[in-house]
């Protein structure tokens, strides 16, 4: 399952770098996201639930920042399952932070999210609707977040 | 599957206080036939399963000139498309059910449970929402009528409490000069349609313009989609080829369909335009005759 | 409690079973497990293959999509209480005789929901039994002979077989 | 020396086989066979008491569930039990390591598969453990519970993934990650094609389908002792599991006994190979001391059993100006998945047969079978030749098209003729064919479709279109492969006159045991209902390789007349002494033995079995039966070169199609103007026949042309059901007419060669080319899905524009 977008925001990029990189702020972009640690320097220690109508499910996963460059590129590893084994889910992110004119920085992101047991019985429809909001609402959630970084 | 404790109340109060007694712990099962799919697949596991099939005060379709059409909850898919009733005046509601699923299914499904999954590939809720069609839905704190439009939240997801059950579909007299037709792409008939679309077509009587029209679309959202601006390029106009062309674009633009294994958001979106304008045509030809 | 058995009445074949089952128990596995009835067959598990299909209160009905709790006082008809001692069904008869069968996996559940539909429409058109056959997959038949063998048994039906 | 031996014994094989070809008497001389036979089993059936592998049950039975990867890929580091050890209910888990690094696979050479993986797993729910416990539900908890730390690798999922530089390798000893590979040359194709008039190449690619049958994999296993163990699978092939786990629980094969339920359809793959529940069964009874059942979810079939292989073809064809082929070079590359399977045989079919059912002086082909962490591909009806005969039927069509040749007019130019009696044609590669139809097929389906007629008929009408395609297939029967090929039956005459027929051959819905039957009653000279079959138990009946390579009818058919022949006689003698005459004299026919010169001289069928078992000196009557000729060194197939017969005997077909297409959704479906005009040799049962025709072939090959495929994104099947894998139902199922073109193969029983599995491999390109005949727009990639035909057409509608 693929997922890529970008948008633009006007602030200094190291900031937007710090900021995005800040598990506080994570944790209050990512939608249903209910514990995120950093444990070490690489490491993100994640619980992160969803509902689709009457199915929940609580993903506990690690986040391995498996490539820095600061501040323009990080590719985030993630890997867990459902505290329920209603699935096992694996996950990785490239963003991107590009420099453009106008003191903005366009912030572009590429995302490939397998989720595979139980939840996978459905097929992909229900999920891959479900993914597209999920998306929507971060990158949303996010923006808002980072316009206050300035 | 995981164990639950069951019930099964013979009335609606019975059913509510069972609600209320285990509110957000319990499950209704009607007929069953989303929600036991996804109970065998261990999606969901609830504690208490109220089963309320056997609540037959739930079974019944009434129709009356001033009141119009009303549905039990539990009135199975098979009885409302074979009803003479909604034959002779809610045509498209049994033309719709005949494509729904397979005979096994409606025989055994109910028109409210399929409401209550709120599953936006659907069919029944674009054309209840074509119809304007209400719902009730009671509780022991009381009961309230809600719009079938604004019914359907999420993917999957209803304005509906723990505590409440849906009790009845309200369905308002057709008005004169109306046509209502619904259309969907089907690979294998039966299928959920990769997209649908429900229309109604009001012609002031005399001049044959557009006094109103209703399209919905199934499969083209999260939810199920009015397609308001779609509508205004009708109302008020003489409507002829081109202009329902137009609603097909103006729809589609209205859309933000799922892209899946059955077909990309780009395609539906096409199909959008298609099924928008058999739909509409087909109703406006039926409003003209009526 | 949770899981706890409870009773089910239940009129299979004309026969009266009294039994307690849990209650998730699914029709299908009642009628294969406890009744030993294996003619529904256990296929997708999914609603969607229908060679579980059985006759509930005159209605077919997939069997994996009922609670056997749902059953609870009512009539199920399966495949086993079709034919009168040696006497086929008309339905069973012309399946026979225009050769319709091939592995057999789907047959109790068509069968059964071809009965259902002439018991319903003596006289169905061929898009009726289409859509009727619709709810049944088979594998190896290619429909065509199974189609003519329901409108065939419709016809000796309407001649009071 | 030794290679003159070989020379001698070939030309001696040789003789023997051409020259006693199965006696063939004129049709209206049979008294059972070639008319409408009612199935033997049809009544269990359709009354429900046929028993399926789910349905049966025995005392104290647990049920078993299989733990799977979450991985497509991944090393596994650690797998703790514990926990589901100690959930109540369960009675014994087991992983791969109990297997004690036991390996299967399709020869020798290929045995690279675990019955469950113990150090890597190599696609998407593969399986890694098993439980068997007090029930079902109780199982899959404890599956839930087995920890298993893996360490995740990248893979591999396409086969041009696969192919290049440094890819993850699936199976670290097999560089290049190829699976199989073969390289054929026949004639001299760049000379060919420098002197084609035309010459033209094209990929065409054909998607990962499932098999389609709906009873899912289901097994019974019990240990009546310690030293022999009892298996009830459903297997389509159950000497197959008879080999497989005598090797795998070190038993002789005295000892392990595989019997035979009723089978929910083959088609190739998992019903004759093995899938992790027949070993895991086996071994979670062996270690609970209880039998142990398990049935596989329609997700478990749908996600790990064995598909068609996914295969990208690239054809090119050099033609006369009259359209008359030249050459074909053939390119195949396959996506094989995680293990090798029946691959070589697969891709091997993909050439065997490139010489069928058109003239072909120059062949060159190179196969390419790639591993992927994707689940593993195998045999489907129409078998690797389903592959290169769509792309070959398709590209002749556009031939036609540039060449303005009737595509049916093409057809027959190309066309193998029949040849004469005793004459044998050979195609480049060294299939020899006694009997070919195709021709007569092509004529008597443009025909009856009206071919002429309906081509020049009006296209568009409103927002549909119709056209019409045409293709021929052509298909094996009666497998020649070398080892355990051979199969023998028994015919045992019971002292009141009734008949059990004895075969180690299964019946999967085709109905083999109907024709057996009617074949051993016809030589007998009795009633289909004087013979009861005896379904397959390798305690008691003969070993036979399986249902599979369209084998059963015709060589095990042969082995059922031969044991038939071997009990007449036995009983004729017992005549003849009666009275006075020279067996030979003699002949049974309609319940009656009589002397032939004077057929007043007759005996009834009872008293003679009497008398023949009863005065001195009595006998107990068994007739044994052999058919060879799947063993027969005559021109069996060699592998590297690609030279030689792969079948005992080639069936032929034409099929005319109808197609309507939605112009404005590209929705396509397939009208009841459709025709399959079948050489099966000689029809022993037409319905059958018919059914095996329009169920077992053509149908699946409409779901293969419009609906079948299997979407994936990285090794995860993302239509894991059957709402979203579409199989085509009884709604979408055209009205097909049947024709018989009969031939009478001297190679076959009575004349018969494989029933059907041709017409799987026509279907599709008749689709295809019908869909370009209304539209315009070719589709080489298969399924012609609603969306692909739309996109197809909207280029069109654009490039005309311009």
């Amino acid at each position: 399952m693929q997922m890529e977008g970008k948008f633009t925001l006007k602030a200094p990029i190291q900031k937007l770098w710090d900021t995005l990189l800040d598990p506080e702020t994570l944790l209050s972009c990512i939608p249903g996201a209910e514990k995120i640690e950093r444990i070490d320097e690489k490491t993100f220690d994640c619980v992160v639930k969803q509902k689709v109508g009457p199915i929940s499910v609580k993903f506990k996963f690690k986040s391995i920042l498996s490539k820095v460059e600061p501040p323009t590129h990080i590719e985030v590893d993630g890997e867990g399952e459902d505290i329920g084994k209603a699935g096992h889910f694996v996950q990785k992110s490239v963003v991107d932070l590009r420099q453009i004119p106008g003191g903005e920085v366009e912030v572009s992101y590429r995302t490939d999210a397998t989720i595979v047991g139980k939840l996978a019985m459905f097929g992909d429809r229900i999920m891959r609707a479900k993914a597209k909001k999920v998306e929507e609402e971060f990158t949303k959630a996010l923006q808002e977040r980072l316009k206050n970084v300035v | 599957m995981k164990d639950f404790e069951y019930f099964a109340p013979k009335t609606v109060e019975e059913a509510l206080s069972l609600l209320s007694q285990y509110k957000g712990e319990a499950k209704i099962v009607a007929g069953g036939q989303s929600m036991l799919v996804l109970m065998r697949q261990g999606l969901i596991a609830p504690e208490y399963v109220v089963d309320i099939k056997g609540i037959s005060a739930l079974d019944y379709m009434t129709y009356d000139e001033r009141l119009g059409l009303k549905i039990g909850a539990l009135t199975t898919h098979r009885a409302i498309e074979k009803s003479p009733i909604i034959q002779k005046h809610f045509g498209v509601l049994s033309e719709m059910e005949t494509n729904l699923a397979t005979i096994q299914t409606r025989n055994w499904g109910t028109i409210g449970g399929n409401l209550c999954h709120g599953d936006p590939a659907g069919d029944p809720v674009p054309v209840l929402m074509t119809l304007d069609a209400k719902l009730k839905l009671k509780s022991l704190s009381g009961e309230r009528m809600v719009a079938m439009e604004g019914f359907s939240k999420d993917i999957l997801e209803v304005d509906l409490e723990p505590d409440e059950m849906l009790i009845e579909i309200q369905v308002p007299v057709p008005r004169s000069h109306t046509g209502v037709a619904h259309e969907k792409l089907m690979v294998m008939q039966g299928d959920a349609g990769i997209v649908g679309a429900a229309a109604s077509i009001t012609l002031k009587s005399g001049n044959g313009i557009c006094e109103d029209a209703r399209i919905v679309l199934s499969n083209a959202a999260s939810i199920p989609l009015r397609a308001k601006e779609a509508e205004r390029c009708l109302i008020g106009k003489a409507i002829n080829e081109d202009l329902l062309t137009e609603a097909g674009e103006v729809a589609s633009k209205e859309a933000d369909p799922p892209s899946d294994v059955h077909a990309s958001a780009e395609y539906r979106r096409e199909m959008v335009k298609v099924f928008v304008k058999r739909a509409a045509k087909r109703a406006l030809e039926m409003a003209r005759l009526r | 409690m949770k899981g706890e058995p409870k009773e089910l009445r239940l009129t299979v074949n004309g026969k009266v079973y009294e039994l307690k089952v849990k209650p998730k128990a699914l029709l299908n596995d009642v009628l294969r497990k406890d009744l030993k009835l294996t003619g529904a067959k256990r296929g997708c598990l999914e609603s969607t293959c229908g060679v579980c299909t059985v006759i509930l209160d005159g209605k077919a009905v997939r069997s994996c999509s009922v609670l056997a709790l749902q059953a609870n006082g009512h009539e199920v008809t399966t495949i086993e209480g079709l034919a009168q001692g040696d006497k086929l069904h008309p339905v069973q008869r012309a399946f026979i005789d225009h050769g319709a069968i091939e592995c057999g996996f789907c047959i109790p559940g068509r069968v059964m929901m071809a009965k259902a539909l002439l018991d319903e429409n003596p006289n169905p058109s061929r898009e009726e039994v289409k859509l009727a056959m619709q709810g049944v997959l088979c594998a190896d038949s290619g429909y065509v002979k199974q189609i003519e063998a329901v409108e065939i048994a419709a016809e000796k039906m309407r001649g009071g077989e | 020396m030794a290679e003159k031996k070989q020379g001698v014994k070939k030309q001696r094989m040789k003789k023997q086989d051409i020259a006693k070809p199965t006696v063939i008497l004129k049709e209206e001389a049979y008294s059972v066979i070639g008319k409408p036979i009612p199935r033997v089993d049809a009544k269990a059936k359709v009354t429900g008491e046929a028993k399926y592998a789910a349905d049966i049950e025995v005392a104290d039975m647990l049920w078993g569930a299989i733990t799977r990867s979450p991985h497509p890929h991944a090393r596994i580091i650690h797998i703790d039990t514990s926990k589901a050890e100690s959930l109540p209910g369960v009675k014994a888990v087991i992983t791969g390591k109990d297997f004690g690094g036991f390996r299967w696979g399709w020869s020798r050479e290929t045995r690279d598969e675990e019955p469950l993986a113990t150090t890597k797993v190599r696609y998407l729910y593969e399986g890694v453990a098993a439980v068997a416990a007090i029930d079902e539900d109780i199982a899959q908890e404890a599956c839930d519970l087995i920890e298993v730390e893996y360490e995740p690798l990248p893979g591999v999922f396409d086969p041009f993934e696969a192919m290049k530089e440094g890819a993850p390798l699936v199976h670290e000893d097999r560089k290049g990650n190829i699976c199989v590979e073969y390289h054929w040359n026949f004639g001299n194709v760049e000379k060919a094609f420098a002197e084609s008039y035309l010459v033209r190449e094209d990929t065409f690619q054909t998607p990962r389908m499932a098999k389609g049958y709906i009873e899912p994999p289901a097994v019974l296993a019990y240990w009546p002792d310690s030293t022999h163990l009892t298996v009830i699978p459903a297997k389509g092939s159950p000497y197959f599991p008879y080999r497989i786990l005598s090797n795998c629980f070190n038993l002789p094969l005295s000892n392990v006994r595989i019997i035979q339920p009723f089978i929910g359809s083959d088609f190739g793959g998992t019903k004759n190979d093995m899938v992790s529940c027949d070993f895991s069964a086996p071994m979670l009874s062996k270690k609970s001391g209880k039998p142990v059942k398990i049935v596989y979810t329609q997700f478990d079939e749908l996600t790990t059993c064995l598909r068609r292989h996914p295969m990208w073809v690239t054809m090119k064809t050099g033609v006369t100006k009259d359209g008359r082929l030249k050459a074909i070079q053939t390119k195949v590359i396959s996506d094989g998945g995680a293990y090798t399977r029946m691959s070589p045989l697969s891709n091997f079919l993909t050439g065997i047969c490139m010489g069928l059912p058109y003239k072909l002086p120059n062949f060159k082909t190179d196969v390419f079978c790639y591993f992927t962490n994707n689940p593993s591909s195998a045999a489907m009806r129409g078998h690797g030749i389903y592959h290169t005969r769509f792309a070959g039927d398709v590209q002749m069509d556009m031939i036609a098209e540039e060449l303005g040749i009737d595509p049916v007019e093409m057809r027959l130019r190309n066309a193998i003729e029949n040849p004469k009696p005793g004459k044998i044609y050979e195609t480049i590669n060294k299939l020899h064919l006694a009997t070919c139809g195709v021709e007569e097929c092509i004529e008597k389906a443009a025909q009856a479709i009206q071919w002429e007629e309906k081509k020049k008929a009006e296209r568009v009408k409103g927002s549909k279109a119709y056209g019409i395609g045409f293709a021929c297939g052509t298909y094996l029967s009666g497998t020649k492969l070398s080892g355990h090929n051979a199969c023998a039956a028994m015919v045992r005459i019971c002292e009141d006159g009734s008949v059990n027929y004895v075969t180690g051959a299964t019946d999967v819905g085709q109905g083999s045991d109907t024709v057996m039957c009617a074949m051993v009653a016809e030589v007998l000279g009795i009633g289909l209902e004087d013979i009861d079959i005896k379904r397959v138990d390798t305690a008691h009946t003969p070993v036979d390789p399986g249902t599979y390579g369209s084998r059963v009818t015709v060589l095990a058919g042969e082995a059922a007349i031969n044991a038939a022949k071997d009990a007449k006689r036995m009983l004729l003698e017992a005549a003849a002494k009666e009275f006075g005459v020279k067996p030979e004299e003699m002949n049974i026919k309609n319940k009656k033995a009589f002397v032939k010169a004077n057929p007043e001289m007759s005996i009834p069928w009872a008293r003679l079995v009497r008398m023949a078992c009863y005065t001195t000196p009595g006998m107990v009557i068994i007739g044994r039966g052999q058919s060879s000729r799947g063993i027969s060194t005559y021109g069996l197939a060699d592998f590297t070169t690609g030279i030689g017969d792969i079948g005992t005997n080639y069936s032929f077909t034409a099929q005319a199609q109808e197609v309507e297409v939605d112009l404005e959704t590209g929705v396509v479906k397939c009208t009841d103007n459709s025709v399959i005009a079948h050489d099966c040799g000689f029809p022993l049962n037409p319905p059958a026949v018919d059914t095996q025709v329009v169920g077992g072939a053509y149908h699946p090959g409409v779901g293969a042309a419009l609906y079948c495929e299997f979407e994936m994104d990285k090794g995860l099947t993302l239509n894991p059901n059957l709402v979203d894998y579409k199989l085509p139902r009884a709604y979408e199922a055209p009205m097909t007419k049947v024709i018989h073109v009969i031939t009478n193969d001297p190679f076959g029983p009575f004349g018969a060669k494989e029933a059907s599995e041709g017409s799987t491999c026509t279907a599709a390109p008749a689709v295809i080319n019908a869909i370009h005949h209304a539209t315009g727009v070719w589709i080489k990639d298969l399924p012609a899905k609603p969306e692909k035909v739309f996109w197809a057409l909207k280029e069109k509608r654009e490039k005309g524009k311009k």
